[in-house]
């Protein structure tokens, strides 16, 4: 089963794509998506992280089907 | 209560007044609306800005956006809310985000409305590109809010 | 800094964008403007509300509301503030009193057009008499600001 | 030697009266300016006082010329 994943702002230039589908298996964290989604690097300790539209924790679990995004601290308003 | 994302200029103060014509229940009803808009500065950290780009996650920022105004209403007593915030590309001067809040009493409308501000800064996912004279720089923070 | 007192209703938003077209040398340089309308409301203490009259000292109210913006620009670094007070007879759901205050950064124009407002409504030398279905009455003081 | 007095709101319906010419000797508050214009009435507690368009005591002296306002509790805004 597949999760879709996307990167935002700096993050997406700095990984140089602003999204990936990855495959997991039937018990994955955010921060494994990360991993599989980056090719194993290192998620930068500022990087916050959605499940569906809704922050999480890196150590949240994710289900396939979900849509888990990675950005930097945001700067609206 | 309305959010809305624009990816084209907007004026603040006709929307405002569109606004509280549109709700027209309303009047009367209010004795305080507090409103707050940021803009794009045509200088930052001592360098000119040529513009800004505003990236955001689509469905996101409308949901996290949602989410503040309804915490706020549950907070205080609110009688309407408004929030629009700017996308895209953005020139020097141009309104950035218009907040405002309603309520039969100031203090609510102040609190609110600064709170709201706060919340948007520290939660809604946008982030802001700066183009300066020689590149681009991301906005890697946001200046102290109290 | 511009303050004025009207003896007819005035249209808040439609002053706002009158007085930033007419300040064009501050365009990119705020940051931020943070604004307060207060209106009357057409119930207060559980009676009806038909109208109501605001008194004034003539000439010690500009002076006094002089003497509050000063005082705030001192206070904050504030680019520009705006102050327009109704006098005379009032509707329920017109605007009594506009302030607002632009700065560079949010912080400064948050804290400068609440801090307006309380000084205002604590030292301006106006009187609100409300006109109800049964008579008139005194308004004998402000809710709470804080 | 002359001095006006202004009164406002309320306490201008309480006296049926918005204001006065008193005359006054060399040395004079504003709390004697209040007992001249009134004719001895007391002042009220809460009456805020003002000379020359500018807020003071009323044990604030008063010269000649002075313009001496007595006014409520203020409630704009």
């Amino acid at each position: 089963m597949s999760v879709t994943v996307k990167f935002f702002a700096s993050l997406k230039e700095q990984l140089g794509c602003d999204g990936a589908t990855v495959e997991i298996g039937e018990v994955a964290t955010a921060a494994d998506i990360w991993l599989q989604a980056t090719g194993g690097k290192p998620m930068p300790p500022n990087i916050l992280v959605s499940i569906n539209l809704e922050y999480c924790d890196r150590n949240c679990p994710v289900k396939p089907g979900d849509e888990v995004g990675f950005f930097p601290p945001v700067t609206g308003g | 209560m309305r959010i809305e994302l624009r990816d084209t200029p907007f004026d603040p103060w006709g929307e405002l007044a569109a606004h509280e014509q549109a709700q027209v229940g309303l009047t009367g009803q209010f004795g305080a609306c507090a409103t707050f808009v940021g803009s794009l500065r045509d200088l930052n950290l001592g360098d000119e800005v040529h513009g800004m780009t505003l990236e955001h996650y689509p469905g996101m920022t409308e949901r996290e956006l949602g989410r503040i105004c309804t915490e706020a209403a549950g907070r205080w007593e609110l009688l309407d809310q408004l929030v629009i915030h700017r996308v895209g590309a953005i020139e020097p001067g141009e309104p950035i985000v218009l907040v405002a809040a309603w309520s039969r009493h100031r203090r609510e409308a102040f609190e609110a409305c600064r709170a709201l501000m706060e919340a948007l800064k520290s939660r809604a996912p946008f982030w802001k590109k700066e183009h300066l004279a020689d590149g681009e720089r991301w906005v890697d923070g946001n200046t102290a809010g109290y």
